[in-house]
């Protein structure tokens, strides 16, 4: 399966318990890449949990952009027991192992962490093969497949390091293990010492002392490989194109919180929820701002009792003129739907940043899915005007981050901005995002000449249907503008009115929004059709954070011949209809690919475009889609598969 | 300026509370707070919750933003935050603050925002027809109940003490004067003031109607003696001036919060000023929070060009 | 138009202001009709107010079984002013009105509760046919039209009672106004008087006070009308066929609250909301439960802090094998899409009676509106099963209030009910509803064998996998049956698994009760087709509450020679694609009829049938849709009318 | 039927809390109380919300629900109404039952339906990464926050006094036996009790750490002096004989709930069980709801025809 492990591409893997410091190492092993010029897209996978359960971070390097994960693995990084049981079997033919050669004779049902439903696949996997159910059985069927496996003695590796660092307090430097195997991977990869010892001190550049405990590990580790082991038979030793030049290594709720400063956005609430909390909290890190002008501004994040709390808060601030947002997931916007349409009858800019996670209910928490789809289109009870907006990777989070705001402003309503767990917590390196871009806030003022307030009651009119469906708004607390809000259906002041005629016309008014935004709202917001210089007439239609792992599935089945077109759908709500129709016109076979059970794409294609969906595949298992699995799926259905629908499990 | 008269900030929206209804005197007293206090009308915005007592805001030429049910504070707070210059109160039902919206109302208590608060206490969810409302007492049956009230009452003054209010009165809707003094005060305060306002329906609280607050069904007077008593005229001051007296006043406040029958009190029974408000909470953090709060930055030029500039942020994520 | 009102059916509307009678007048007048032999079918409208606004009544008579009601009125029934400049210009020619001719010369401005817009409306009525602004103004108008106009002097008759009766307390007689009216109505439409007391006498049967003095009323003015009125030329006197035997006059909050205590409900939460309370204070009026053995049952109804408490609470009690339903309305639905997936997720059953009114938000909370399907059926994050039907009038509120307890038991899953106001708060003559009627439980044991517990762990595997998609269910406090439950993804025993296979089993246990329930239900309980005895090929589609007014326009269409075919839906999720489409097979002309925007139904069709819906009547101004405006929009698009969406906007 | 041993409340279920967490006292103590009660299996049932300490019912080997974020109390309160058999215990973190969940702690205090309810006292949000739960005091900066606290403390002991908590204690998750003592007294209650566990969070909280709660860090004193003392111990006495010792009783249990720093009082401040639970109630208006709850009624016949009978409502609604 490894065929998308080309040349100067490797995946690569580290393992370890929660709170471990499998997240700082892999981090530091994708500077250390990056650094040295090689592309990035690295995946956090991990319990919900705060110590022990097993985590593991991918990443995929390359001198091409990438934008997705495989399968299977080319290294595997570890100093766990674990993380072999778990991974072992995923890795390559000549791919490359590195344990703690402590651990060899650890048997699988000692590891309390491995649950007994993988500890039955993982046991089976053994027996099968006539293999002990201990470490060492898992290396050698991993070996008997070709791959090659270093055992490293990581504590007498810290004792030394200890010495070297006359620093006896061995317990400390326990810490250190997650440098050294990442140091030993990077050795085996053929990749210079001096880039790790710089993303070293970048990570930890705050804490001098841990600086160079880790160096020392590091530079100790890297040695130990050179000097203990003939590592000429590695296959994976790469070496990048060039150097990246203006390019960032990011994560997706890096790149929206981001986005969200240049966007304008001065007020955020939230009730912490995994995984949209990293976004506030990296707001609050940053709330003091940069200005053009060489003030500062600044962004207020309040954390709130709870969800309900977050988003009246939010809405209430919105009111004074503010970009305003709140982030959260599933559990978290259930509880918004009645303030949602609130900001929709009220005609109030609010951007709801909702990351997705695996669902329902609390289901799992810390894991990947796309099933929010049709109740984000559909929070609230009643009808009412909301946009739904879907970015399919960490770059576009940024700009869509600054663009939901706009959408909210100029067609005064709620917005929602879908990304999900894939995005968010995924790092990737982007080129280094733009400053130049609009900020548009439709019709907004904050100052009102007299003679303009003439409401039926002599009041400024925030509802004048005169200029449906879009009326002038002014933040409360503006000379000369009185006007009211409320839940009821109102007159053009904002007063209760319970009167059927003015019903009709304010209804009209608010949908009517619906239909400018389709009118305006541009091509590329809507939907974007990669063809790959052909005109098939087989198209994948996907949205969200599946992206990358289609396109690349694609490109690889392009040159392989078999060519295929793929519709991003963007905007999910109102559905450009007439945009994704044009995309639809000719095609023969349409493949919905989406990363929840019930195809929910799928069904707002064949409700609005009356096209239907000939294949589905989809995937519900918590883990995010790999390249890998798309290539395999769409080559199975362009090869006769006649399964309607194809449920992916890959993943661990 | 020219002064504000007492007109000035009453709407022309008809006025569909019930004949007699104790909403009209809140609605008085906050009118006539505003016009003496002269609050300029587009600086002033009132919120409201769901309910009879909801429906207030349309009846005052102010900003009106009648909001959900339940969620009145966080609207308020999320405003009175984002820009501090507006001078925001918060009015609504019993059912709406202490039933549904409990959770806010301790939650509005942590953070001390600079808001009044005002509960309309009728005891019955008056507008769907008199439930039972947080406030009605256990085994109490008002007219519009099947079965006595089979939930305690909470108690608002103890309830927003706990909460961390740091304002806490209780007037009656039927003394406009007291109630708008007040209301004054409620507004005048640094942080967040609760004022429990007693407030008879006529409609369906048929127990404690005005006549019993005026003591007219006391069984062992003669005359009527009112119930209602102000804890000013009895000599108490809830002003804290020094920390250390908080905890001395505690048990005033609980005391007079569980006297009810014969002796009621009202008045102001706690202010202190000497915790920091969530405003200047965040102005520890943000240090030009007060003279550029949320609402007052230009987020983009005149070529709607952003105002920000992420660099600083990109460099520290920069590869090299 | 009053096409409809033939001979022995009249359409008959009384108003007055909030909190003066006009509902228990109506209910006496409805009753008395109904004593008579007339079927009924009545219709409340007021405001989100509890005294002096507009309120009215209107209710239709006739020979035959009415479901519906009419844009014209031929007698209007009034005591106050605002009720005759609200009605009068819907009163048929040849109509009567009855006002209090104290009132004649009452301005149109000095009517305080008359709204802007309305009173806008009716100034210019009066102006373009040159008439006073005030009442007699209108009244003129309405005579010129040929109706018949009775003044009526309230105060002097109720003086003339006072005296008759001895007693001088005049202020409390006044409440009796709304009887006088009723009563002069009931004489010139020549029933007899003795039904007239009858019904007063079970209206405030409780209250012999109030029996004497509103006979003393009723007798008094029906006599005053024989006297003082030659009541020849009234068109509207009419005789019903034959007395109606083991009938009840019933709204349907009280058929579903009845339908509860036979199907087995023991537990209601509900928190107060219109139109949803009167289920649940009828309920707790009726909280001892008559039973067969002799025995009482009990059904304890919570009233709770908020709607989130009602519903949680109700599935905590769902667990120990109750029975449970919460009832609520849209802002309360909005607040338990959580914990709807809670109940999905852990297989729980649960009845949510949903009671629609008109959003979004706050919306018009007394008014008429069915805009929250597609809210019903996505409420909650992920992908979880639920089932979601809707009765079409107060007969289906009866029988679907027990079915929707099958159905939660059967699938273990939550029920939403969608009722509307216009079902909940009318009131109708039914057929006396059987008692002959099945509870099926499903899998559901309330003893366990102690050999039956053999999970992983040794425990009761609540959620077994071999028998997907149900399990055995039993109540929690079980011997030998011991389980788990949690939000999060689970094993067979309920506890937390974050592993991707057992997922995908659990998932896919889950979602496959949908294929069962749609499998399994009654093709009568999906959806029904009325095809008038013809192959029409056009055809009409709706669900709910506009069921009643279909059904007559067609008749009456089909009558004219136009015959078309009715598709009610019922079981609007899981949707029934293959009865839909059975149904909709040699479809020429769709038309799509409901009370939203947005045509929800419409979308869900074309989205699962792939038929496009040709022509769209909609409702949304918070009155329910007639008979006569139905039929009007359909004879249009029958005789060629090419607009595709129509907009009723019919009601007051 | 056999005596159940400790080990019969364990399940073998992977525990992953952190090493050294609070919790696993807690833990420990409810299954010595089942065990020393002993509380058959099957009758018991443990409710829990959202957070490390929701995860509690999957390690003990009775029936355990393990609910929503902020919820537990509702779906407790519903099981117990619907089966008054039943054992039933509620537990959750702090976030979930005084943040989010602080509208039903209030509600639940209005009802007194007879359950016992423990809060995991850590003054930070577990599961999600340490950010400052409603028990954290103002301005505290634990290691996990970016700035310091700008949310007030709510003090869990007064604000279920004045929700109506009939039994309000607080115990330690470090001392076992006397937590375990606690929650017996709390489980034998008749209505709702209310313990406070003080919990420390060796991951997030090291501001009130196993060690600052041993004294361990007193500057004042040369060995360590134990923070926290027992009440009951200093002679005090919470049980409620007589309505009339309520307001007496009152001020203590407030002071109590204050002190904080140096003496930390664990114990039992209250118990009232004058005040009639919500099952009493019930049964007010329902006369056998004991003998024949909602759960222990038979709805339908051996022929699955319905139990109930519905003629005599029908007969009043019926025309003629
Ligand atoms: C979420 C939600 N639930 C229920 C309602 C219905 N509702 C409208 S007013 C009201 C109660 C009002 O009682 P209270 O807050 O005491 O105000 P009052 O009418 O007594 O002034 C309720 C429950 C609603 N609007 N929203
Ligand atoms: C509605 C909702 N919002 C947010 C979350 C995310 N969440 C999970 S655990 C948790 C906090 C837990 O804190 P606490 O209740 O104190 O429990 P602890 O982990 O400290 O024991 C939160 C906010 C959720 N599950 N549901
Ligand atoms: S129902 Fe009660 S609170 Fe509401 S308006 Fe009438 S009197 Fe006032
Ligand atoms: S994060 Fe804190 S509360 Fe949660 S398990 Fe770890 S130590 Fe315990
Ligand atoms: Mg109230
Ligand atoms: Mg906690």
């Amino acid at each position: 399966m490894s065929f998308l492990a080309n040349a100067n591409s490797i995946s690569w893997l580290i393992g370890g318990p929660q709170g471990s410091g499998v997240d700082s190492a892999a981090n530091i092993f994708a500077k250390t890449c990056a650094k040295e010029g090689f592309h990035i897209f690295g995946k956090r996978e991990f319990y919900s949990n705060i110590k022990g359960e097993h985590s593991y971070f991918t990443i995929r390097i390359s001198e091409k952009p990438v934008s997705s994960q495989l399968e299977e693995i080319n290294m595997l990084v570890s100093f766990d027991a674990e993380t072999v049981f778990r991974h072992a079997d995923k890795v390559s033919p000549s791919g490359v192992i590195i344990y703690d050669s402590s651990l060899a004779e650890t048997v699988l049902d000692e590891v309390p962490s491995i649950d007994f439903q993988a500890n039955k696949r993982i046991g089976k996997l053994l027996e099968d093969s006539g293999q002990p159910l201990n470490l060492s059985g898992m290396l050698e069927l991993a070996k008997a497949r070709g791959c090659i496996v270093y055992g490293l003695p990581y504590y007498e590796m810290i004792e030394a390091v200890a010495k070297k660092m006359n620093d006896p307090k061995l317990s400390k430097l326990s810490r250190v293990v997650n440098v050294m195997a990442i140091s030993a991977s990077i050795s085996l990869l053929g990749i210079k010492k001096d880039m790790l010892i710089s993303a070293i001190q970048e990570v930890f550049g705050s804490k001098p002392k841990l600086v160079t405990s880790n160096i020392e590990a590091a530079e100790y580790a890297y040695s130990y490989i050179g000097t203990k082991f003939d590592t000429k038979n590695i296959k994976n030793k790469i070496t990048p194109k060039d150097v990246l030049k203006d390019y960032v290594l990011i994560s997706g709720s890096q790149a929206a919180a981001i986005g969200k400063i240049l966007g304008g956005c001065r007020f955020q609430t939230y009730y912490p929820i995994t995984p949209a909390s990293d976004e506030s909290e990296f707001l609050e890190s940053n709330q003091i701002i940069d200005q053009v002008d060489g003030k500062n501004g600044s962004v207020v994040v309040v954390q709130t009792e709870d969800e309900i709390a977050a988003i009246t808060m939010a809405i209430g601030a919105s009111l004074t003129g503010v970009r305003t947002a709140t982030a959260t997931s599933g559990p978290g916007f259930s509880l918004m739907a009645e303030a949602l349409g609130w900001a929709g009858m009220n005609e109030v800019p609010l951007v709801v940043t909702m990351y997705q996670r695996a669902g329902p209910s609390t289901g799992l928490p810390t894991r990947h899915e796309q099933s929010d789809l049709l109740f984000a289109i559909n929070a609230g009870h009643g009808d009412f005007p909301k946009i739904v907006l879907a970015s399919g990777d960490i770059e576009e989070a940024f700009y869509d981050s600054i663009k939901v705001f706009n959408f909210a402003e100029i067609y005064q309503l709620p917005v929602i901005h879908l990304l999900d767990k894939a995005i968010s917590s995924s790092i990737q390196t982007c080129k280094r995002f733009s400053n130049d871009l609009k900020i548009e806030r439709g019709k907004f003022k904050s100052v009102i000449d007299k003679n303009q307030s003439e409401g039926t009651a002599g009041h400024f009119q925030r509802f004048k249907l005169e200029d449906s469906p879009i009326s002038m708004r002014v933040p409360i607390g503006t000379e000369n503008a009185i006007f009211w809000n409320t839940g009821d259906e109102h007159t053009e002041e904002g007063h209760i009115s319970e009167d059927p005629e003015n019903r009709n016309k304010m209804m009209d008014k608010r949908m009517k929004k619906l239909d400018l935004a389709l009118e305006k709202i541009a091509e590329n917001d809507k939907a974007i059709c990669y063809d790959f210089e052909s005109d098939s007439k087989n198209v994948v239609i996907s949205w969200g954070s599946t992206k990358g792992a289609i396109l690349e599935a694609l490109e690889k089945l392009s040159e392989e011949g078999s060519k295929l077109r793929f519709i991003q759908v963007r905007l999910l709500h109102p559905f450009p209809t007439e945009t994704v129709k044009k995309f639809l016109t000719d095609a023969k076979l349409v493949i919905d690919v989406e990363m929840n059970y019930s195809s929910q794409l799928g069904s707002l294609v064949q409700q609005n475009t009356g096209k239907e969906i000939d294949y589905k595949i989809v995937k519900y298992n918590g883990r995010p889609m790999s390249t890998t699995e798309i290539y395999i799926a769409l080559k199975s259905i362009l090869s006769g598969n006649n399964e309607r629908r194809i449920v992916l499990d890959g993943g661990t | 300026m020219a002064e504000l008269k007492l007109a000035d900030y009453k709407t022309t929206v008809h006025n569909d509370w019930c004949p007699g209804c104790g909403d009209f005197g809140i609605l008085s007293a906050i009118q006539m707070a505003l016009s003496e206090m002269q609050i300029p009308r587009h600086k002033a915005v009132i919120f409201s919750g769901i309910g009879c007592s909801g429906k207030t805001p349309h009846f005052i030429n102010v900003y009106g933003i009648h909001t959900l049910h339940g969620r009145v504070l966080p609207f308020a707070q999320g405003a009175k935050i984002a820009n501090p210059d507006l001078e925001i109160i918060a009015v609504g039902g019993d059912g709406d603050g202490l039933g549904i919206g409990a959770g806010h109302f301790v939650g509005a208590g942590r953070k001390n925002v600079d808001i009044p608060y005002l509960i309309f206490n009728n005891e019955v969810y008056g507008l769907t027809k008199g439930q039972a409302s947080p406030t009605l007492r256990l085994g109490e049956k008002t007219k519009s109940l099947v079965t006595p009230n089979t939930n305690n009452s909470v108690n608002p003054i103890a309830l927003a003490f706990v909460s961390g209010f740091t304002f806490i009165a209780r007037s009656y809707s039927y003394d406009v004067k007291h109630l708008k003094d007040t209301i004054k005060r409620a507004i005048t305060h640094k942080g967040l003031a609760f004022v429990d306002v007693l407030q008879p329906c006529p409609t369906y609280d048929d127990i404690h109607t005005r006549e019993w607050f005026q003591g007219k069904n006391k069984p062992d007077s003669e005359k009527a003696v009112p119930r209602i008593y102000k804890i000013e005229e009895a000599g108490y001051d809830g002003v804290i001036r020094e920390e250390s007296e908080v905890n001395g006043k505690m048990s005033k406040i609980l005391e007079f919060s569980s006297e009810w029958g014969d002796k009621i009190p009202i008045g102001i029974f706690y202010q202190n000023e000497l915790i920091p408000s969530y405003h200047e909470r965040i102005a520890e953090n943000i240090k030009d929070y007060f003279a550029r709060p949320p609402s007052h930055q230009e987020i983009s030029d005149i070529e709607n060009k952003p105002a920000a500039r992420i660099d600083k942020i990109l460099d520290k994520l920069q590869i090299n």
